[in-house]
């Protein structure tokens, strides 16, 4: 690993300095499981290495009914599974936090991490887009919030300017019969990479027949985690029954423009967005029906 | 007499013959017996003084490293085979 | 070659200080620095878990993990499980029930084990292969591993108050 | 050993074989205190680091590292002119093989040219391994790049890149006269195939491709070498043979071999890859330019990249039968790939092909092919594998169509003593109806598979037991236990197996007994751990060494009691004569105390190898038809041990090799792109099973004692992996009615053939 030096700010402030002001590369280190992995293997560098889990808002797990929830950046995976509201609001999110590498990964791995990371595969980054989630970034000019499908800008890459920093991400509230999921699919059943993913929401009518709105993301089959636009449009109205997830599919496969790669073809990554998108749509609604 | 089993691409030396009985006490003596019947033989089978790297003597049932010095039983059979590792 | 800094933790329960390099992983640190080679290189890249220790009561690859990070935190390895001269019971059912054959991986099933029945006393078989799903063998075919987190439980249960 | 065979074989009833001590190193394994390679901190102690061709195949036009020797902290670098001139010269390792000294020299760094992604090319020694890894960094290689091949039938194809211009294929002594790829064509043949295929009256014929994999060890290769001034090399290291290090070690450096000491450390797997050397030559060079001790260890990817994984293969199989399920003729045709050195495991290959039946007619040709890989290696049970996955797909497929159940087909045509194998040997006593027995027997075949998508699949497997040279000594201490010393390193409990031998014929118990593992020094030679070797011959050798020890413990109380020593009767570990009776415990401590010479025994064997372990294994899947994903519902190992002398490290081994059979079967791969560069050289994309893959490994030991071993051992070690892939592809075909030919059965690929037959 190349030499790099090391701070571990305790402010915002410090952090957005130390990261403007850095000479050569700074990179932000939160649990450090992409990070470390990438610079040993010098797939990325670092001149400056900023540790930022002494921040306390990037440490804040903060949830209430009304407001939703607001995710400090660096917040461990565990944190949120192990969290009895967030089990019960958020099922997605816990689907993703749960199979975030092994259980040593998500005891530093955060969610923030991972959407910085913006690998097309990131399991958590198409739970933020179907859970409607935005970022809170901070930068040396102050802080601006985008919508989480708007992050990543190709593979590995995102927004995030020089001197920026993801300070949270902020969940609305799930709202009333509603419910979500998270399914990937992989050849092993951890510690893999998403061949394809798919996250789903949904809100169902009154009487918990009818979808009222629905939010499909999907991971692994584009340059970037992406938001299933017209899928999740078509899909409100639609009963919720096993010929609107499987026609929800179809129209979510046209979103994918996948590669072929040791992980599958693209027709077989295609294939199974299709598979993803029914299957989580099902478990979104069943979750909703509570 | 030991019986030896001549491998499939050699018998094109013993006009197609699978196995030749001849005498011997050690294989050593058997590959040479075989040599004077079928020329050309011992040249396939041996390197110098040992069999040739790749080969591996196996009498009856029982694979050896004693190469040419192998002992024969008179009822032997004796095969040519390719060496067995493991891991 | 940066500069070193200066870090103190508490390692199975005893103070420790040393200087690292912040590229040093904590892995290293313990195993050349601190020399506590109980903890394993696998993979050095958080894939195999042979190198799981606890930072501050959680389960970590501490390849993934750097020295620096690790100041006033609290650390547990391997060398640490035993007390008093007397393994614990996690230990005594791994050599119970041959849970190990090359012993390169078990330091690290060791920790996560028990982290996991620290956590969860009474857990399926399903609950103990997803937990250590992140810690690879390639001797046992985590049969005898399973059963032997199996019977630590109820070891554990046994002399629970 | 006929005396031996009549003291001991059949005999029912042991006191410690058959028992399940705790192993004496599993303390130190639990606690973190083993000392592995990698643990060693010597004073000094510089390290090492490898660099490594970014190219298939390419020609070394220049190497310049006077840059890397400015790095501050940097002590030496070696390349491949390091090494002395080396011989075209084969060196006998025994049944491990013959090397070719050059070729492995050339393995180790590399010369002239780079055969594939990962290979070699020169290596730095420095304060840390950092420091080493940014000397690597600026190690200038000038390269030609080569065209290149992976694919074992393109590597054949007339127009293919030549790896090496001087070779020619032998054909058991014949040499063709082209340059070529194929090293080796070998060729048996039983009876008369066009006869036998005439007179039958099914055929079946497919063909088989296979992948390379790894054997997935956890600890990476590691070795510290120091080369002292006083011209002593002093060798750490983690390898499944002391001697065998050694002897590749002193050739490839021409040096003595006893100006050579290996030490061997606990070693966290092998599996047939910790055979060859790789680091140890070069730690060993880089020690003796910079005068310290050097540390080398490999990184993940430089195992997967520049280490041997088991041959990648091509596999045509036709087998013929009678309607009332005789088999009547087998024709097999094996191409396995060897990397960029010759020497692959064709040979075995083609000799276990067929091995579990008896064919009246049979044909195998067989191809040892070079390709741009990493060389092959060993790796349990080498060539078995993939030659039972193409014959017991073929045997299912045949049971199908004639309708008879595939154990009852199986055992109509199992292989048994008298049974002439195609490549020429009968067999002698063997267990492969017993297991077949067993299996049917057994409660998973038993039990009735229900479920959609679901298929319950049954497949055999067979592998020698190699025998060869092992040593060990022992002294009897004042208060009665037993210090054994022995050379076989230990992988997976043996030094337990072998002390328990020793105590059962001391009549002593299992921890009265103290085994370790000592070095090349302190121990008579002793081949490697492999081929099922180490619990059936080192445990003779410490049979003997029992028989040793015990004479001469019968000398000692013939001089307290002054009488004949063959008027001693020992029963049990009880020594009497004439109404006095001591036992080992209390005649040692009188040894001791009559000032008697101290009891000192040693032995050394060196068994020939025998046709050896027959498995069978049933396997019971799931597989999600929109995913192609198979889930291993249930599944059973049954093997012939001979005698399980610690069954739970018998019942280790069987489970071991079939969670490795079974990420052989689904996923892993090594997945080349379209530059011959191998894209997942890593734990996370090379998909081993982790724990939440596999089921509970049910195992059955069947015992039908080896008539060659005073116990009636039959070494377990390598078996258990060759049934597997097989195993999973009938119980696919069962639960899809998909044939899959190909190994990985990985989802994608499975998926496919689902879609495609609907």
């Amino acid at each position: 690993m190349r030499s790099f030096e090391y701070e571990a700010p305790s402010s915002l402030a410090e952090a957005t300095a130390l990261l403007a002001s850095a000479k050569g590369t700074a990179r932000v280190l939160a649990g450090g499981t992409d990070l470390v992995v990438q610079l040993r293997e010098r797939l990325r560098d670092a001149d400056l290495v900023v540790d930022v889990k002494h921040i306390p808002e990037l440490m804040e797990l903060n949830y209430s009914p009304g407001m939703g929830l607001r995710l400090g950046a660096s917040v461990p995976c565990y944190r949120i599974y192990e969290n009895p509201d967030l089990v019960a609001t958020y099922p997605a999110l816990i689907d993703a936090a749960h199979i975030v590498g092994g259980w040593q990964i998500q005891s530093r791995a955060s969610i923030g991490g991972n959407l910085c990371t913006s690998s097309p595969a990131g399991d958590t980054i198409t739970t933020l887009i179907a859970l409607g989630a935005h970022c809170v970034i901070a930068g040396p000019h102050g802080n601006r919030e985008v919508p989480a499908q708007e992050f990543c800008t190709a593979p590995g890459k995102n927004l995030l300017q020089k001197g920026e920093i993801l300070v949270a991400i902020v969940f609305p509230g799930p709202g009333q019969k509603s419910g979500s999921a998270y399914e990937r699919f992989i050849p092993r059943n951890e510690m893999d990479i998403a061949v394809a993913g798919v996250s789903s929401w949904v809100r169902l009518d009154a009487a918990g027949k009818t979808i009222a709105e629905a939010r499909v993301a999907l991971a692994a089959v584009a340059p970037t985690p992406r938001f299933a636009s017209e899928a999740s449009q078509w899909l409100v109205g639609k009963p919720a029954t096993a010929e609107t997830f499987a026609h929800a599919g179809e129209l979510a496969k046209k979103v994918a423009s996948p590669i072929s790669d040791m992980r599958g073809t693209a027709e077989y990554r295609t294939h199974l967005v299709g598979v993803l998108t029914k299957r989580t749509l099902a478990k979104a609604v069943e979750r909703a029906c509570g | 007499m030991p019986v030896v089993f001549i491998p499939t691409p050699m018998r094109d030396l013993t006009g197609g013959e699978a196995t030749v009985t001849v005498e011997g006490e050690f294989v050593r003596d058997v590959i040479d017996a075989l040599d004077r019947r079928y020329p050309g033989i011992k040249d396939r089978l041996c390197r110098g003084d040992a069999l040739v790297p790749g080969l591996q003597v196996c009498i009856d049932d029982t694979m050896t490293r004693r190469g040419l010095n192998a002992r024969l039983a008179p009822q032997s059979e004796v095969h040519f085979l390719p060496p067995i590792g493991g891991g | 070659m940066s500069k070193k800094t200066h870090v103190t933790a508490t390692l199975n329960g005893e103070t420790v200080e040393f200087l690292c390099e912040p590229r040093h992983s904590l892995l290293e640190v313990l195993r050349d620095t601190l020399q506590m080679t109980g903890a394993k290189e696998g993979c050095n890249n958080g894939n195999c878990g042979a190198c799981t220790v606890m930072l501050n009561g959680r389960p970590v690859n501490s390849c993934l993990v750097l020295g620096v990070e690790a100041e006033g935190a609290t650390l547990e390895t391997v060398e640490g499980i035993a007390s008093h001269a007397h393994l614990h019971p996690i230990q005594q059912c791994f050599l119970e029930g041959a849970a190990l054959q090359c012993g390169i991986c078990t330091p690290g099933f060791l920790i996560a084990a028990k982290a996991l029945l620290e956590q969860n006393p009474n857990p399926s078989e399903h609950e103990i292969r997803f937990k250590l799903a992140n810690n690879l063998c390639r001797c046992t075919g985590y049969d005898k591993i399973v059963k032997a987190v199996q019977a630590a439980a109820l070891e554990l249960q046994k002399a629970a108050p | 050993m006929a005396h031996t065979e009549e003291l001991y074989l059949g005999k029912k009833s042991y006191n410690v074989i058959g028992t399940r001590p705790i192993r004496h190193d599993g303390a130190d394994k639990v606690t973190g205190k083993a000392v592995y390679t990698s643990d060693l901190h010597l004073p000094n102690l510089a390290h090492g680091k490898i660099l490594r061709s970014p190219h298939a195949h390419a020609r070394i036009k220049s190497i310049d590292v006077s840059e890397a020797l400015q790095v501050p902290g940097v002590f030496a670098v070696v390349t491949h002119d390091d090494f002395p001139d080396l011989e075209n010269k084969v060196a006998n390792l025994g049944e491990a093989g013959m090397v070719n000294l050059l070729e492995l020299g050339a393995n180790c760094l590399a010369k002239g040219k780079v055969l594939y992604k990962g290979h070699a090319v020169a290596a730095v020694a420095a304060a840390s391994t950092h420091v080493a890894e940014e000397a690597v960094l600026k190690i200038k290689v000038e390269y030609e790049v080569l065209p290149s091949v992976t694919w074992v039938l393109d590597a054949m194809a007339p127009t293919a890149p030549i790896l090496h211009e001087n070779l020619r294929t032998d054909f058991m002594g014949k040499k063709e006269d082209k340059p070529t790829n194929v090293a080796l064509h070998l060729q048996f043949e039983k009876g008369n195939i066009a006869e036998g295929f005439q007179s039958a009256d099914v055929i079946v014929e497919r063909e088989f491709k296979t992948a390379s994999v790894h054997q997935g060890y956890i600890e990476p290769h590691v070795t510290v070498a120091l080369w002292n001034e006083d011209s002593r090399l002093k060798i750490w290291t983690s390898t499944q043979g002391s001697f065998v290090c050694r002897q590749q070690v002193a050739e490839l450096l021409g040096i003595a071999v006893s100006q050579c000491v290996v030490v061997p450390c606990e070693i966290g797997g092998g599996f047939g890859g910790k055979i060859a050397v790789y680091l140890e030559p070069v730690a060993a060079l880089l020690s003796r330019k910079c005068g310290r001790p050097v540390k080398m260890s490999m990184q993940r990817n430089e195992v997967f990249e520049g280490t041997g994984p088991t041959p990648g293969s091509f596999m045509r199989v036709k087998i013929g039968a009678k309607k009332d399920g005789t088999l009547v003729a087998g024709e097999a045709w094996l191409a396995y790939d060897c990397g960029g050195f010759p020497g692959g495991v064709i040979g075995p290959g083609c000799m276990c092909v067929f091995s579990c039946y008896e064919f009246p007619n049979a044909k195998v040709d067989g191809f040892d092919v070079l390709n741009n890989k990493p060389h092959t290696q060993a790796y349990r049970a080498p060539g078995a594998t993939q030659a039972a996955f193409a014959c017991e797909q073929v045997i299912d497929e045949l049971a199908a169509k004639l309708n008879i159940d595939p154990i009852e087909f199986r055992l109509k045509n199992a292989a048994k003593e008298g049974t002439r194998r195609v490549d020429g040997p009968v067999y002698p006593r063997v267990g492969f109806i017993e297991c077949l027995e067993a299996a049917k027997n057994s409660p998973h075949w038993k039990t009735p598979l229900t479920g959609k998508n679901r298929g319950r699949g049954i497949a055999a497997g067979f592998w020698f037991n190699i025998g060869c040279a092992s040593s060990c000594s022992a002294s009897v201490n004042d208060d009665g236990r037993v210090t054994l010393v022995e050379g076989s390193t230990d992988i997976g409990g043996s030094r337990t197996s072998i002390a328990m031998q020793l105590a059962e014929t001391l009549g002593i118990g299992a921890h009265d007994v103290q085994p370790q593992v000592a070095d090349t020094d302190s121990v008579g030679y002793t081949f490697l751990t492999g081929g099922s070797r180490v619990t059936f011959a080192t445990g003779l050798a410490a049979y003997q060494l029992g028989l040793d020890l015990q004479g001469q413990m019968k000398q000692r109380a013939a001089e307290i009691w002054g009488c004949g020593a063959d008027t001693i009767k020992v029963e049990n570990g009880n020594y009497s004569h004439n109404g006095h009776t001591l036992s080992f415990k209390q005649l040692a401590a009188k040894v001791a105390e009559n000032g008697l010479p101290p009891v000192v025994g040693r032995a050394s064997v060196a068994p020939e190898g025998s046709t050896n372990a027959f498995g069978v294994h049933i396997a019971d899947v799931e597989v999600d038809p929109e995913t192609g994903k198979v889930t291993v519902l249930r599944y059973t190992s049954v093997q012939d041990a001979g005698k399980a002398i610690h069954p739970s490290y018998v019942e280790g081994q069987l489970q071991g090799g079939a969670v490795q059979g079974i990420g052989w079967a689904l996923n892993e791969e090594y997945f080349y792109d379209d530059k011959n560069q191998m894209r997942n050289a890593s734990f996370l994309d090379y998909r081993m099973p982790t724990c939440l893959d596999v089921p509970m490994i049910e195992t059955i030991i069947v015992e039908v004692p080896n008539p060659t071993h005073p116990y009636g051992v039959r070494g377990v070690g390598e078996t258990p992996i060759v049934a597997p892939p097989a195993t999973i592809a009938n119980a696919v075909h069962a639960a899809t009615g998909c044939r899959m030919t190909s190994l990985p059965i990985s989802p994608p690929v499975l998926w496919k053939a689902i879609s495609t037959k609907a």
